[in-house]
């Protein structure tokens, strides 16, 4: 007997987005089979939730704005290894960059990477260990320093240490960043998910704040997978694969580039044209050469952040 | 000639004693008072509708709803506990009765972050038990056993806390006396000793409830964020506050604040009653029995 | 009920509190446990009420080895020193609490019938409902006594009962637990560390000193006949005068006294203040009055004698005396004790 | 002859109290430290030792001192103007007191850092004069100071209310001035309860998180708390140097509640009242 | 140093606890204030001493009106009836306080030479490092009036310095108090409830009762010529028979007494129980013995008279008597008091 319950373990910031995605899900779904379904929603850090799904949470499917936090999975034997091959577009229906936000009138005259290390510019964006959001932003400005210093690591090095200088709070996650730029009014550019600007220019205030897309950024694929030990023993694959697949269809495309995200689906991307400026995107495959050397490389303990964290 | 006043005591010169109570009431002010008012003017600041739109939200009940629950387990165990310890440790010599007190005494300064993580080593499919609960179909992390357990951990202490000094000063003379009238075990607590604590069992009680009820870091990492499901109220301020529901956030927050300021006026009524320091020495009997000294 | 403790021994840690006491309470009588602090009295309360337990010796109940009973069931009434009046119950409250939590049932009404006969028993009609912070010290010294005499006790076991309260106050309740006592017979054993308390109260007075017995026997044996230095001093004021025994006589500054039974030696003659007489001239030993100190029912004299020893002895109050007189101190009775 | 016990339920309570504080305390941080010591000397070492880790260690030391320094100030103060003093509005601020203790932390934090930021209520006032205090070690300071104020008082204050008064009338008769009575008399006799309040306060904010993190800043090697560093590192998947790290926090309040309890015995073998 | 007390009134809150005290101590005497409880000794005490301010009257301290003087530049040594010992000092640490803080400046080694002497002065050499619960409440109670003399006070007070103490102990600290009084003339005034601690001592004794001085003079003075029945019955045992009084002549159960002085109605006869003798026959009050109790110094015998009132007396321990013997008692002495 298969399941009509599935749990979705999400990232922080995506709980209006699958509030709507659900909405719409659930009775397509009934309409399709004739079963009801629900569909329970957890937000937080995923690597928190990563981590209890490995502890015991038993999320049927993951929708994480990080690759990494899937290896987890797979290391962990919780999702099979072959997974980006289980949907389209290396299983990520949507994507988004890394993007500032400044506030009304671009006061401080932020345009690019280049204007973040500049003295006077306070940048705000959330402690890279711990946030998904913040390591698109580090890679994104490492990526940047890289093709404008021609790979020389030492300058690289130095620009970032700077951007980082200019940080004065760190949160654990983009939304207590969020906070603090929005609420605390501390620093000049917030730098986030594109998605989450469009969400904060809409919640606060389209007259408040401004996007400000740089020249070069970095892309921000939003992974989903089924969790395979999860699905196996609650005998909830069908629905969990309908789940998102769902996220693929025209429908699910809509809901998504409406919350802010890019999407696929060519039709419904150039419905949203408008919204969505033109900027070059690099790869973290491209630049980086793969996920699991930037963790090696940057994020291990030890490694280069921690050598940026050290030098502050 | 200064009639009927007393002669001044240490510190009754006017000049320190309005320093000293300007000095405190300045600080209090800012330092206790403002948080409260801070929460409540955000809470309120789009006006009475804002804040009903929050509590109305089904999740914000539910969260409720668990927290509540969370208590109305976590906080009966506790005191069963806690006056099991009490007597333990205040009508028997043992060896290894201070020790005992200071490891019931832990979880006061143990970082509830760390308190969570320990749950972890110990349910998580990776911890001790975990594999062999899971196999059984027991859940316990991101489920409510969890969040109880959580809950239990960071409160333990207080009930015995507020037990232990207070039947210390009491002695054994009436339990004593009670037995030797014929009565047995269980009468002479529930007939002689439970009257003479309840003020301060009480006051324990209160207290280890507004903790259960506050309690964030530990249940923030056992519970698994499930939204109407596994989310107690506190968490629910963080993730309201997190999703730009900033008046959302305050307003949960002002439930928790009104339920602290409920316990608060709990426990001034129970004072009143002779609970708590009040009482201490005014129920004990002027001497213990040499047996007794500790 | 018949108490014997058989050879009892308590230690605590390492110190010996009571060491080997044997002692027979017989039915129905009253017995004084008498001692300076620390002899071990409470110790030995305790143990006869099980609320400590003997490390070696025997108690008896009658015939049964008490070791085997447990507190609730020994049918002992104890009344503490401090009261230990149950704090949260009104007066008839905790009278009756020992008939509630008895096993054998009762109803309301018998209780409360007992309760206002037991309220009748130490005068306390009308005080029922008060609580025990309401009411005095001696009304609660009484209460605590009714509490412990409403299970029917075999045994009534008072410790230092009197010990919290004024002297006029503990001359009243001592004549009144007497009276109790002879009304209802229950083999009664007390504890004291006051002497005149022991002696207007008990059949019988046991000595303690450091955890063993010195001395028992009626009230009139242990005044007239104090088996050691110890109990003579303990019991009473007394002036110490050093002497020399040869042959059953002792020799003190001149004067020579009968002392048959002591050992040739050193010996110390023990004597109340009321045991000397003053007088200017005759048989005695030559004094000077260094002080008076004039007391409602008389003087007393503080006197050096011609050997630079100090006694004191009580004079009526017309004794025309005053510090510098010399005289002669008479001998009216005295006791020996090899020194 | 094992030793009979006269009351009962020595069997029955104590069960009740080693398998209560066995689960729930010791099995947790049992596997906690257990967890950490798998990690091997040499690791364990070089994970708490760490430059990171050491500056978290300074962070949180510094500000729970500070914080507790405050508040031996401030609770004392108040433990004494709420024993000595009538004023009006004492009962409110005696009721006040507590609510640090019933108000949960994450709230506190959130209320905190909405007064403390730069665009609060006493964050603009404090900015104009160049004070910050929200997202600098100020900051995790008054939030230590917030979440361990009641501790202090309340222990103070029943002792300082029973406080023998002839003692103080003794010092007087015996020329002492108030500041002499005070400092040689009052608060030597107040030392227990001061003491073991001072090290509650400090332990609780050893550990204080919930309040911390929102208005710590939470900058690496300047305003990372350890707490926050564990939380960290387990978010790293680095099951291992979160146990680490929380040892250390676990041992040092262990040490300070158990040095405590041997110097309040200590000092109370000589207060005891006789 | 002279104090004089002139009508001081106190009142706490409505409850009037002295009522016009007037009283002069001279300098160098030793007086006694002695009264039952709540009859205002503390109340005076602390009021010379300075910890209560008067409502009404004038304390001086020989010509200055103390009012004006603080408590700290008072110049008293008070020693408390808890002797008030600060718990975290030692011993010596306790008497060199008053020097420590005192105004004028001494070296460490002053101090701790004063210190050395007081403790010498005080019997307590090679005590001076022991904290106060480590040693005996009789030593507690020498360290507190080592500590009041240390800081050379011109008046000492003591609230009931030995009550909390063994007879023993008490009967002991008596004596070394007078000394230490005899050796250094500081005028004392000293409170007890304890009616032989303020004979024995005391040059003069000031009873109170309710607020009022009732009588004031040399023990001499208030044993032999009590003011009142009140003080009569204060000092010490008393038996009260009822009798009349007529032309200066009390009549008694058909025994007359003179009663010069007494008005003509209904009074009382006050005896103490030495006042009486017990004979077989001859003139005086028919009576019954109704109990015998032992003492160490005599038998106390309780008698029923003919008219049933009943009173005791003392018989030296050679009397042969038992309870239902009839005798008859003489009186050798008595008071006789309007009723
Ligand atoms: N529980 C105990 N642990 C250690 N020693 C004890 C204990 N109880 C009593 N003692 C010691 O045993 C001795 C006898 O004590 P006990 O209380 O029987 O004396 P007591 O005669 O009743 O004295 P008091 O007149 O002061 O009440 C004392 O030296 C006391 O210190
Ligand atoms: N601070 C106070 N407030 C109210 N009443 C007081 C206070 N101090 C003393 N009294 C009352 O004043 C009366 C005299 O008290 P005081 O202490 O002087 O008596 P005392 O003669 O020393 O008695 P005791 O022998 O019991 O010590 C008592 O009735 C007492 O209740
Ligand atoms: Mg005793
Ligand atoms: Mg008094
Ligand atoms: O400090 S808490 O983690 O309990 O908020």
């Amino acid at each position: 007997q298969s399941a009509d319950k599935i749990l979705n373990a999400s990232y922080d910031v995506a709980r209006e987005l699958f509030e709507d995605v659900n909405a719409a899900f659930v009775p397509k779904y009934k309409a399709d089979t004739g079963k009801d379904v629900t569909v329970d929603q957890s937000h937080a850090g995923t690597s928190k939730q990563a981590r209890a799904i490995v502890e015991g949470l038993e999320a049927d499917v993951v929708t994480f704005n990080q690759v990494t936090d899937i290896d987890f999975l797979v290391k962990n034997g919780f999702v099979s290894d072959d997974w980006q091959g289980d949907f389209a577009s290396n299983a990520s229906p949507f994507y988004s960059l890394p993007s500032f936000l400044v506030r009304a009138g671009n006061p401080k005259n932020v345009k690019d990477w280049s204007d973040l290390v500049r003295d006077d510019v306070q940048v705000i964006f959330p402690n890279p260990k711990t946030s998904g959001n913040a390591r698109y932003t580090y890679l994104a400005a490492t990526a940047y320093a890289r093709e404008a210093f021609n790979g020389d690591e030492a300058k690289v090095k130095e620009f970032v240490t700077k951007l980082f200088d200019n940080v004065p709070v760190f949160d654990t996650g983009g939304r207590a960043a969020t906070t603090t730029f929005v609420e605390r009014e501390i620093g000049d550019v917030l730098i986030t998910f594109e998605s989450e600007t469009t969400g904060i220019r809409k919640e606060f205030g389209e007259d408040k704040f401004e996007t400000v897309t740089p020249s070069v950024s970095l892309l921000a694929e939003f992974p989903v997978a089924i969790v395979d030990k999860v699905v196996d023993k609650r005998g909830s694959r069908d629905l969990a694969k309908a789940y998102l697949d769902f996220l693929y269809t025209p429908e699910g495309q809509k809901i998504a580039a409406e919350n802010g995200n890019r999407v696929r689906d060519e039709t419904v991307a150039a419905e949203f044209k408008a919204t969505f400026p033109e900027v070059r995107l690099v790869t973290v495959e491209d630049v980086f050469g793969g996920w699991s050397k930037v963790q090696e490389e940057h994020f291990a303990s030890g490694g280069l952040l921690d050598q940026i964290y050290g030098e502050r | 000639m200064q009639r009927g006043k007393r002669p001044p005591r240490v510190g009754d010169n006017p000049a320190i004693r309005r320093t000293l109570i300007a000095f405190v009431l300045v600080l209090g002010a800012l330092l206790v008072l403002a948080p409260l008012v801070v929460i409540f003017t955000q809470a309120f600041s789009l006006g009475p509708a804002g804040f009903a739109r929050t509590i109305g939200h089904p999740d914000t009940r539910h969260a409720i709803m668990l927290t509540v629950v969370t208590a109305l387990i976590a906080v009966p165990v506790n005191t069963v506990f806690g006056i099991a310890a009490a007597w333990a440790i205040t009508k028997f010599d043992f060896w290894g009765r201070r020790f005992l007190l200071v490891v019931i005494e832990i979880p006061f300064s143990v970082s509830p972050i760390v308190a969570g993580v320990a749950y972890l080593f110990v349910y998580g499919l990776q911890g001790v038990f975990g594999p062999m609960l899971d196999s059984a179909g027991i859940k316990i992390l991101f489920a409510l056993p969890g969040i109880v357990l959580a809950s239990m951990f960071v409160t333990a202490p207080f009930v015995v806390r507020e037990l232990v000094p207070l039947m210390q000063a009491q002695g054994r003379d009436l339990e004593e006396a009670a037995t030797s009238l014929g009565a047995s075990g269980w009468r002479t607590f529930f007939s002689v000793t439970l009257p003479n604590i309840r003020w301060a069992l009480l006051y324990g009680v209160v207290l280890c409830n507004a903790r259960v009820m506050g309690e964030f870091g530990a249940v923030s990492v056992v519970s698994g964020n499930i939204r109407g499901q596994t989310n107690t109220l506190p968490l629910h301020v963080e993730l309201l506050y997190h999703d730009y529901q900033t008046v959302g956030a305050f307003a949960a927050a002002a439930i928790l604040t009104v339920l602290a300021i409920v316990t608060i006026a709990a426990k001034v009524l129970l004072e009143r009653q002779g609970a708590g320091r009040a009482s201490r020495p005014a129920l004990a009997a002027p001497t213990a029995a040499p047996g007794n000294a500790k | 009920m018949k108490i014997r403790l058989d050879e009892v021994v308590k230690t605590f840690d390492t110190f010996r509190a009571v060491h080997g006491v044997s002692l027979d309470i017989e039915s129905g009588e009253l017995v004084a446990l008498l001692g300076p602090s620390g002899s071990g009295k409470t110790t030995i309360l305790r143990m006869v009420a099980g609320l400590e337990y003997a490390d070696g010796g025997r108690i008896l109940f009658g015939e049964q080895d008490a070791t085997d009973i447990p507190v609730r069931d020994r049918g002992v009434g104890f009344v503490f020193q401090h009261y230990a009046l149950f704090p949260h119950m009104t007066v008839a409250e905790n009278i009756g609490f020992g008939m509630k939590v008895s096993k054998v049932r009762r109803t309301k009404a018998e209780v409360a019938g007992r309760v206002a006969d037991l309220l009748r028993l130490v005068k306390l009609e009308g005080l029922g409902d008060r609580f025990p912070t309401q009411i005095s010290g001696g009304q609660r010294q009484r209460v605590a006594l009714a509490r412990a005499l409403a299970v029917d006790p075999k045994v009534l076991l008072l410790d230092e009962p009197f010990g919290a309260l004024d002297a006029n106050v503990r001359r009243d309740l001592r004549r009144w637990l007497r009276e109790i006592h002879d009304e209802l017979g229950i083999t009664t054993l007390f504890v004291t560390h006051d002497q005149e308390e022991a002696l207007d109260l008990a059949d019988r007075v046991v000595i303690l000193n450091e955890g063993k017995i010195v001395q028992q026997g009626t009230p009139e044996e242990v005044c007239r006949a104090p088996a050691t230095a110890f109990v003579m001093k303990f019991l009473g004021d007394t002036n110490r005068l050093r002497a020399t025994v040869k042959d059953g006589i002792a020799s003190l500054d001149g004067l020579t006294l009968d002392a048959a039974g002591c050992p040739d030696g050193p010996a110390d003659i023990y004597l109340r203040p009321g045991d000397l007489e003053w007088t200017s001239e005759g048989d005695g030993v030559a004094a000077t009055v260094s002080r008076v100190i004039d007391r409602p029912d008389g003087r007393r004299l503080s006197v050096r004698t011609g050997s630079g020893e100090t006694a004191e002895l009580d004079v009526p109050p017309e004794t025309v005396v005053a510090a510098g007189d010399r005289g002669v101190l008479r001998v009216v009775r005295m006791r020996v004790f090899a020194a | 002859m094992t030793r009979r016990r006269v009351l009962p339920g020595l069997p029955l309570s104590l069960g009740i109290t080693l398998f209560y504080v066995g689960l729930i305390v010791v099995l947790p941080l049992g596997a906690l430290v257990f967890h950490a010591a798998s990690l091997g000397p040499e690791d364990y070492w070089r994970v708490v030792s760490s430059a990171r880790a050491v500056a978290s260690y300074r962070v949180t030391v510094l500000s729970a001192l500070a914080a507790t320094a405050f508040n031996l100030v401030f609770g004392l103060a108040l433990a004494w103007v709420l024993v000595r003093y009538q004023f009006p509005g004492k009962r409110l601020v005696d009721a006040i007191v507590d609510l640090p203790f019933a108000l949960p932390t994450a709230v506190a934090g959130i209320a905190l850092t909405a007064l403390f930021a730069p665009n609060g209520w006493f964050g603009s006032v404090l900015a104009e004069t160049g004070v910050k205090v929200a997202y600098t070690p100020l900051g995790i300071m008054i939030a230590m100071s917030f979440t361990s104020l009641p501790f202090i008082v309340r222990t103070v204050q029943p002792v300082l209310e029973d406080l023998d008064p002839t003692l103080e009338e003794a010092a007087q008769t015996l020329g002492g001035s108030d500041r002499s009575i005070f400092l040689r008399v009052i608060l030597p006799l107040l030392m227990p309860a001061l003491l073991a309040g001072l090290s509650l306060s400090f332990a609780r904010s050893l550990g204080e998180f919930g309040a911390v993190i929102f208005i710590a800043g939470n900058q690496p090697m300047s305003t990372e708390i350890t707490a926050l560093l564990t939380f960290i590192r387990l978010e790293e998947y680095d099951y291992q140097a979160a146990a680490a790290i929380a040892s250390v926090l676990l041992i040092t309040a262990f040490v300070m509640l158990a040095f405590t309890n041997l110097l309040q015995a200590r000092a109370l073998r000589h207060t005891a009242r006789s």
